[in-house]
């Protein structure tokens, strides 16, 4: 195993290259040229095309493209991002302010779809085809089928501009974090919730589930302690998959909801052709990705005796 | 206390008192015997190709204290007569007839009374041990279920499992516990079944070829705790088999199954057969000549008129064929009730 | 099986003549609307629903019924291309990582990794930019942006039902790899790929919509349910007809999609709920 | 996050706090004066140190040697006086005295100077104005000390309309301790406005206090604190829900949202003309519109009050000149619709043919897309049809570098009301946004009438000259101008003065009502 | 015919896989055409495992296979497939051996499908292949009814002798055998054997035979083998 999670470890690097190279390769083909966008902020100053030479040598654009890759991941290594072309800002620095409220949000995000997921799935397996199944099913279909910026501005329509019972927008208590959570989680939750439902009923079909069904075991510690685990991989995959895209998902709530995290960063990026802002974007989304994935793995791997222990069959 | 020290302890285990075991204990004077009996029991599965009765009519009583052994032909409705005990069928399978238990008909219990029931009144070792493990729970996790339903402290119930995985053959229960259900032998799993069965103390166990793929030592051992526990605690157990010397140097009263059916119930059974089939059966053994009887089984959907054996039976008169035979009493052998013209 | 007490595909009949109702709409549009949806009236904007225009008009006082039912066509064709091409793929590729170890695996999964950590919108956003916007980039981007999820999904199943010992039953026989692949794992995931395909079709529908709030969705004056909505962001508190009728729309669209996800599934489970019932 | 914390541990002034506040103010206890009072708006006003000016005019922090009044004409602001020399080559400001920075430096000729010297090298970057002393100071040549209290600029060409150039923007006083050594800012914007900064966090608030010694009129309110929320409906929200009192800056409210707005009695709306003119900018180097019957075809087959009233619920005033109506030079010229005059234009260009045209707009502006889909309704009926092409703004500026488009719809504001910006930059053949939107444009009087501008001191000529500009462009339509925009601002009555302004807002006048 | 010389395994066992729990080691066995090798041993010692190597499902740590003179340990692609259809194996746990999805017909079928593979010559038949299970499930006792079946609507001797035709199926010449009557009673137990002993004349067919029943290894095998929980194997005589 620790022979494994060198390996995976080692894994990691042409992934984080690859990553590296799509970010890269999306300030290279996107239209405009960086130096001038550079040069023009506000779109109110000509360069002159002296001025453009000269930043374009400045940022080594006159090079071939493989040299300035490289030297763009000299200067990644080196944690410099750049600046972003709309603020002169560097890029680093201004991720890594705008970081912690997106993984605030993300977090707060993650554990409610975790939390609710995993409970209302397995509730809904343990009262199958009962009331509380039935309930489940209708509020999973709900909010699947209901929009994430609509459920958005739902809430916001309700519960702060009618009711005051929630700042609309911003930071600063709890309270502000209650409805962006709560959208960014509820399709997800749902999913989970779904998924957590079917992987358990499946399990439930299992020969082995006869047997603990023969112990007289609760019906919520059968599908607890019996199918869950059995159940959990798929989830787990899902879980992994939405915390590692959570910061790419947020887009659009962080600008509803007025929350300067890296989605209205990279939003603002977006309009503005900010590629290295993008970029930068875009390489602390996949590798955060990339380590949450690798966690899950992990843990799935844990999970699995058959491949912990060497029981998998190697195919000849 | 570590589950190892007690490798060697070789004393025979104390399955854990239950309310019910210590009336039980205390009482030859429970005003009801929890006798399991079967009425009439038949069991339909409706499927697309037509309707399967693996259970036709079966009338027995499991007499508490006493270990009672199922045999017969493979596929003649054993399994499924133990299923229906603990209301473990799949919902297409009809059940028809009555069981009582204790003053009520299981039958008309619903799956919560059922799940009551499983485990702590009646336990089963289930037929095919590979299928019935968790792969993923350790099985000390899962052992430890089965004995969810006593209060006691973790640490009491793992040196519980520790004593009975040791006499079961296990040298190391504790590293077992830690193991999974992949990484044990065909043997291993089975005895693990049996462990588990035994652990909870159920006042029924409901055993499912308990010893097969066993090698000798590791049946002797198996067939040592079910006696044990049988004859300390008074429990009933049920073992449903085809090693017929185990059965019967093993069981009080031995039932043969045929297509269903019960042929005959005794506690001669395997040493004087009555009916014909069982007579058969036994000639069958290696030791007794190794000859298979002739012809195959009834289909289990056709509803024959007649004695379900009459059409290999060696002894068949002609009313075999279209009346049902009652059960009756041979004269040499007053315990036994054979389903048989020739004692009728 | 016949006295099958399970419940019968009835479930699958609300969602069938939902999707069914909501295609034959989009087919037979030109056939039913009363009016061109792309026809201006700038006297008679805005209006409420009546008689001349049954569910109203939006802000160029186009009659908003006729490019309703117009509206389903792009987002349902997309979506549903878009997540077949992307199931096929993950399908393709997530079994053959699944099923092999050593290198396939290895550069799938590497592959996998890399394309599921972009994030989504601002990728879609970024091909557009660079493909120009349209049909065809907003295809791209969201196959680009959900292969890789299918075949992290596929893969992980593949490598569990690996595991299973019937397959090694199956191995005893002298099955190739193929043969092992295609007629025993693959039918395995088939039930659970329909469900999936239905929750990420519903997901695109989603996505769709949400590069229309962004104001980059499909171009105009296409009618779209999901552009509608963006346009009638601006009105919606004043006429709230306006972001109602297509709100409802892709509502009932992807509700039926997930009603009918669940509905396959129930299908495809029905072993297990077999054993699973009381 | 760095932020959050610091807004949680002060009880009164968390948004959340003051959310509940007004609510319990409303049975009719009298409101503190004293109260902060949160407005929002829709971008970062003030950017920070690395923005050439910190922060937007519009928050009274920072103030310019020249100021404009509601008309937009010059008014003295940290310079009280001034005069050009005969020959223009010289300007001479006289400074107001007793005026000192926030940071308690006293604003001096010294003071001036360190700025000019600041305006000098690199251009320094911004989200509102570029900064360097080429584009405010054209032909600057010396900043000449003249006593502590006067300053004298020297050009090497006379420069007539400097003072133009000079209004806000062009003109920001900053105290000499506030720069860093790259010329961007060390710390909070110390300016001489009747508000200081006391606390900015990027995109998410900036608090502004009440500049107790300044030397003019004081400003009303003790705090205001100016959120950021980039969405509109969200900004609609917090209104509603009395968590903001009033918006401000560009596009702080679209026409419909504020309508919508002050159905309820609680608020109330305030507009103005604003400096932004929106127009359609024709790719002059390519058929159809190199032709200039074509674009007058365009021009004249635009119906522009449907065009204002309807979309954009009447805040707008159709042009077909090219100048702002905000600018003293502003030249008023009727704006003509004849479908028919159009039509024959039209097809004098296009024979019978009928033509696909390209036509991009900024997605990023929710009502451009309806628009387009209305125009080019019209657009059909001469002979242009229309593919609209929804792109960010940046993208569409590059296909316009490129020439891929035939038509693009963009907006201006005027930094300053001196016109000849303006023409220059549209107009000349080497204006930037001639080359840069691809219009093609060379009108050899026009170039001639903008010689002559640079060296006429006659104030009443330049307006002749620039009268006859704005003429030709009306009649010619470098760029088809639809209408000019106004200031829109929807505010809570419990605010008072809450009154819009050409750029902004009259934010020292504001005050919670009695 | 199938020949083991010198065969070592160990499964790889401990948290992480550390550490290596040797089965057996140094086994070296030969089955021939026509006989009957007996396999007997205590439960856990390796019988199962050793079964596995010989069909080439797991690799052997140490040692060789030979089949018909050719050294198959490191065979793969089609040639291992050729060998593991001469070479079958009913598995010691017939439940899990079937796939839960197909019916048993389709999977019966398929042992005979799967022999069309990749030899175009051989073309598959879905009646005369169906029609050449019916001789053989009458041998068994089996009525065809059950085929239409899933396997856990079969019974466990059911099961057990439905696999033991699949393995017969494709025409094998070697079979082996892992506790193949643990789950039928004594009279079909004995039907059973008796054709297995039928079949081994009229084939040639080579067996190697796991059980725990000693009368039943005595009676079918020619020669005996007994491996110890140590891992070792050696030839005994049964008595
Ligand atoms: N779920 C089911 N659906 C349909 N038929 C079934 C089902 N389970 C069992 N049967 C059938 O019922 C009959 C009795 O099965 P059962 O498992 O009780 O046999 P058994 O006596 O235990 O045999 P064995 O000794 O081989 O295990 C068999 O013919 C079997 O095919
Ligand atoms: N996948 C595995 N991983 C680790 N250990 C295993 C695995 N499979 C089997 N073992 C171990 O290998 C040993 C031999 O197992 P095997 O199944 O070959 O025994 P067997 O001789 O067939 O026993 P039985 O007669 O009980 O079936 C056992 O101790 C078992 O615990
Ligand atoms: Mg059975
Ligand atoms: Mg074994
Ligand atoms: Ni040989």
């Amino acid at each position: 195993m620790g022979l494994y999670v060198w390996r995976r470890l080692l894994a990691l690097v042409p992934v984080l290259v690859g990553i590296s190279i799509i970010a890269f390769a999306l300030g290279v083909l996107a239209p405009g040229d960086p130096a001038e966008i550079a040069l023009n902020r506000s779109g109110l100053y000509t360069p002159t095309p002296e001025q453009i030479a000269q930043v374009r040598s400045e940022l080594g654009l006159d090079r071939p493209l493989v040299v300035q890759y490289g030297h763009w991941f000299q200067n990644l290594l080196r944690g410099d991002l750049g600046t972003s072309y709309t603020n002169g800002r560097p890029v680093a620095g201004e991720l890594l302010r705008r970081l912690p409220l997106t993984l605030q949000l993300a977090g707060s995000a993650f554990m409610l779809t975790c939390f609710s997921g995993l409970f209302f799935g397995t509730l809904a397996v343990v009262f199958h085809r009962e009331w509380p199944d039935r309930l489940i099913n209708l509020m999973v279909n709900l909010l699947l089928s209901f929009p994430g910026f609509w459920l958005a501005l739902l809430l916001i329509l309700v519960l702060a501009e009618n009711r005051s019972l929630l700042p609309t927008s911003g930071t600063g208590t709890l309270a502000h974090f209650v409805m962006p959570t709560l959208t960014l989680s509820a399709a997800t939750s749902a999913i989970a919730i779904r998924l957590t439902r079917a992987s358990l009923l499946q399990e439930m079909g299992k020969p082995y589930m006869l047997a603990a069904r023969a112990k007289g075991l609760h019906r919520f510690r059968l599908v607890a302690t019996n199918a869950l685990p059995n159940a959990l991989p798929p989830v787990m995959a899902l879980l992994g998959n939405y915390l590692g895209g959570i910061l790419g998902g947020s887009v659009v709530i962080e600008s509803i909801f007025a929350l300067p995290g890296i989605g209205s960063y990279a939003i603002e990026a977006i309009f503005t052709r900010d590629y290295p802002a993008l970029q930068g974007y875009v390489l602390i989304t996949g590798t955060f990705y990339v380590l949450v994935m690798l966690l899950v793995d992990l843990l799935s791997v844990m999970l699995n005796p058959r491949v912990r222990l060497g029981g998998a069959s190697s195919h000849g | 206390m570590t589950a190892s020290s007690h490798f060697h302890t070789k004393e025979p285990i104390q399955p854990v008192m239950t309310p019910e075991a210590a009336t039980d204990a205390h009482g030859e004077a429970a005003t009801d015997p929890p006798h399991l009996t079967l009425d009439a029991l038949a069991v339909d599965f409706h499927l697309a190709t037509g309707p399967v009765r693996a259970v036709n009519g079966a009338s027995l009583t499991f007499h508490h204290g006493t270990i009672h052994g199922i045999v017969g032909e493979s596929g003649c409705g054993k399994s499924v007569l133990g299923l229906s005990l603990l209301g473990l069928l799949p919902p297409y399978a009809a059940v028809t007839g009555r069981i009582h238990y204790r003053g009520q008909n299981l039958l008309q219990c619903r799956e919560r009374d059922f799940r009551r029931l499983r485990g702590r009144s009646i336990g089963l070792i289930p037929q095919s041990p590979q299928d019935s493990l968790n792969p993923v729970v350790p099985l000390g996790r899962q052992l430890l279920d089965a004995l969810w339903h006593h209060a006691l402290p973790r640490s009491e119930k793992q040196s519980l499992l520790c004593r009975l995985l040791n006499q079961l053959g296990f040298s190391s229960p504790a590293s077992l516990m830690q193991a999974y259900a992949f990484q044990l032998s065909g043997g291993m799993q089975q005895r693990v079944l049996a462990a588990m069965g035994v652990a909870a103390d159920p006042a029924w166990i409901l055993a499912d070829e308990p010893t097969k793929g066993l090698d000798q030592i590791s049946k002797e051992q198996t067939v040592q705790l079910l006696k044990t526990v049988t004859a300390q605690s008074r429990r009933g157990l049920i073992v449903i088999t085809h090693d017929l010397p185990m059965a019967a140097a093993l069981c009080d009263q031995v039932s043969v199954m045929y297509a269903g059916e019960m042929l005959e119930t005794g506690p001669h059974t395997l040493t004087t057969p009555c009916h014909p089939y069982t007579r058969g059966l036994l000639a069958s053994l290696p030791e007794k000549g190794f000859q298979p009887m002739a012809g195959k089984p009834p289909a289990l959907g056709t509803r024959f008129t007649g004695c379900a054996f009459s059409s290999r039976c060696p002894a068949a008169m002609a009313r075999c064929q279209t009346q049902k035979p009652p059960e009756s009493r041979p004269k040499d052998a007053p315990r036994q009730k054979v389903r048989c013209f020739l004692y009728a | 099986m016949d006295k099958q007490p399970s419940l019968p595909p009835a479930d699958l009949v609300l969602p069938l003549l939902l999707l069914g109702g909501i295609a034959l709409a989009s087919l037979a549009a030109p056939l039913l609307a009363p009016y061109d949806p792309n026809q201006i009236h700038m006297a008679a904007r805005l209006q409420g629903p009546s008689a001349t225009h049954w569910l109203g008009t939006d802000t160029l006082g186009r009659d908003l019924f006729s490019r309703t039912l117009y509206g389903g066509r792009l987002s349902l064709m997309l979506a549903l291309a878009a997540t077949f091409l992307s199931m096929l793929l993950g399908l393709v590729l997530g079994s053959l990582a699944g099923y092999f170890n050593g290198w396939p695996d290895q550069l799938i999964t590497t592959l996998t990794n890399i394309f599921q950590g972009l994030p989504g919108t601002s990728f879609m956003v970024a091909i557009a930019g660079i493909m120009g916007p349209g049909f065809h980039s907003l295809l791209l981007g969201l196959v680009i942006t959900s292969w890789a999820g299918f075949t992290r999904i596929v893969r992980a199943e593949v490598m569990h039902l690996k595991e299973e010992p019937f397959i090694e039953g199956i191995r005893c026989l002298g099955a190739s790899h193929a043969h092992i692949l295609f007629r025993h794992i693959l039918p395995h995931l088939l039930g659970n790929t329909v469900v999936l395909f239905t929750t990420r079709a519903g997901r695109t529908v989603q996505a769709i919509a949400a590069l229309s709030f962004l104001g980059l969705g499909l171009q105009p004056p296409a009618p779209d349910w999901s552009v509608m909505i963006s346009d009638a962001r601006m009105y919606y508190r004043s006429s709230p007809h306006l972001i109602l009728v297509p709100g409802v729309c892709i509502f009932v669209l992807l509700l039926s999609i997930n009603l009918m996800g669940d509905a396959l599934r129930n299908l495809a489970d029905r072993r297990s709920q077999e054993v699973w019932k009381e | 996050s760095p932020a959050a914390p610091a807004a949680a541990n002060e009880p009164a002034g968390t948004p959340a706090a003051e959310s509940t506040a007004p609510a319990v103010a409303e049975a009719n206890t009298p409101v503190d004066p004293d109260a902060e009072i949160v407005l929002a708006g829709r971008r970062n006003l003030a950017p920070g140190e690395r923005d050439a000016y910190y922060c937007s005019s519009i928050l009274f922090v920072w103030e310019p040697l020249v100021s404009q009044d509601s008309n937009a004409s010059p008014i003295p602001g940290l310079a009280e006086d001034w005069e050009m020399s005969e020959d223009g080559h010289q300007w001479t400001f006289h400074l107001r005295q007793g005026v000192t920075f926030h940071d308690g430096t006293p604003f001096d000729a010294d003071a001036v100077l360190a700025n000019f010297e600041r305006m000098g090298g690199e251009v320094k970057t911004s989200s509102f104005y570029p900064l360097h002393v080429d584009t405010h100071y054209p032909n600057l040549q010396e900043v000449l000390k003249v006593d502590d209290h006067t300053v004298q600029l020297v050009f090497s060409q006379p420069a007539p309309t400097q003072l133009y150039n000079m209004v806000n923007f062009g003109s920001a006083m900053y105290s000499p301790h506030n720069f860093s050594e790259d010329g961007y800012f060390n710390g909070l914007a110390q300016g001489t406005g009747p508000f200081r900064l006391v606390e900015n966090v990027l995109d998410e608030y900036l608090v502004l206090e009440r500049n107790e010694d300044y030397y003019g009129e004081k400003a009303v309110a003790n705090t205001i604190r100016i959120r950021v929320i980039p969405d509109v409906d969200t900004r609609f929200a917090a209104m509603k829900a009395e968590e903001i009192m009033g918006v401000l800056d560009l596009s702080a409210i679209t026409p419909a949202l504020a309508e919508e707005l002050v159905k309820d009695e609680r608020f109330g709306l305030s507009s103005t003309k604003s400096t932004m003119i929106r127009f359609l900018i024709p790719n002059g180097t390519t058929f159809p519109f190199d032709d200039v019957r074509m674009r007058q075809a365009a021009s004249l087959i635009i119906d522009r009050e449907t065009f204002v009233n309807e979309l954009h619920h009447g805040f707008g005033t159709p042009t077909t000149n090219i100048l702002n109506y905000s600018t003293p030079f502003y030249h008023d010229i009727p704006v003509a619709y004849d479908p028919e005059k159009a039509k024959a234009l039209a097809a004098e260009v296009l024979g019978d043919q009928r033509m696909p045209i390209t036509f991009y707009v900024n997605g990023g502006e929710p009502l451009q897309k309806t628009e387009a889909e209305l125009l080019s309704v019209w657009f059909s009926e001469i002979g242009l049809d229309a593919t609209i092409q929804v792109m960010e703004w940046t993208a569409v500026r590059e296909e316009m570098k490129a020439g891929t488009h035939h038509l693009a719809r963009a907006q201006q504001g005027l930094s300053n009301s001196e016109a000849a910006t303006i023409f220059r930059r549209f107009m000349l053949p080497d204006g930037d946004q001639n080359v840069g939107y691809r219009l093609g444009y060379d009108n050899p009087r026009v170039n001639e009438l903008m010689a002559a501008v640079d060296g006429e001191l006659n104030l009443d000529r330049r307006h002749a000259i620039y009268q006859e500009i704005q003429e030709i462009s009306a009649e010619e339509q470098p760029i088809i101008p639809l209408f000019n925009d106004v200031t829109l601002l929807v505010f809570n009555k419990k605010l008072a003065n809450y009154d819009a302004q050409v750029y902004g807002l009259d934010l020292p006048a504001i005050g919670w009502a009695e | 015919m199938l020949e083991a010389r010198a065969l070592s395994k160990g499964y790889a066992t401990g948290l992480w896989r550390s550490s290596v729990t040797p089965v057996f080691s140094d086994v070296s066995l030969h089955l021939v055409p026509g006989k009957t090798l007996g396999l007997v041993g205590p439960s856990g010692c390796g019988k199962s495992t050793l079964a596995r190597v010989l069909l080439r499902l797991i690799p052997p740590d140490q040692g060789s296979l030979w089949f018909d003179g050719r050294e198959i340990t490191h065979l793969s692609g089609k040639s291992l497939l050729f060998f593991r259809r001469r070479v079958q194996f009913l598995s010691q746990h017939p439940h899990t051996f079937f796939n839960p999805a197909y019916t048993m017909k389709h999977s019966l079928l398929e042992a005979l499908r799967l022999l069309g593979d990749g030899s175009p010559a051989a073309t598959f038949n879905q009646l005369t292949a169906e029609a050449s299970l019916a001789p053989l499930l009458e041998q068994m006792q089996l009525r065809p009814a059950l085929l239409s079946r899933y396997p856990h609507q079969l019974s466990g001797g059911e099961l057990q002798r439905l696999a033991l035709c699949r393995a017969l199926l494709p025409q094998p010449r070697v079979l082996i055998l892992d506790e193949a009557t643990s789950m039928l009673d004594v009279s079909v137990q004995s039907q059973i054997l008796h054709l297995l002993k039928d079949l081994q004349v009229q084939r040639q067919l080579a067996y190697l035979f796991i059980s725990h029943d000693h009368e039943v290894v005595r009676w079918m095998s020619d020669e005996v083998m007994s491996m110890s929980s140590t891992g070792s194997a050696s030839l005994v005589a049964l008595v």
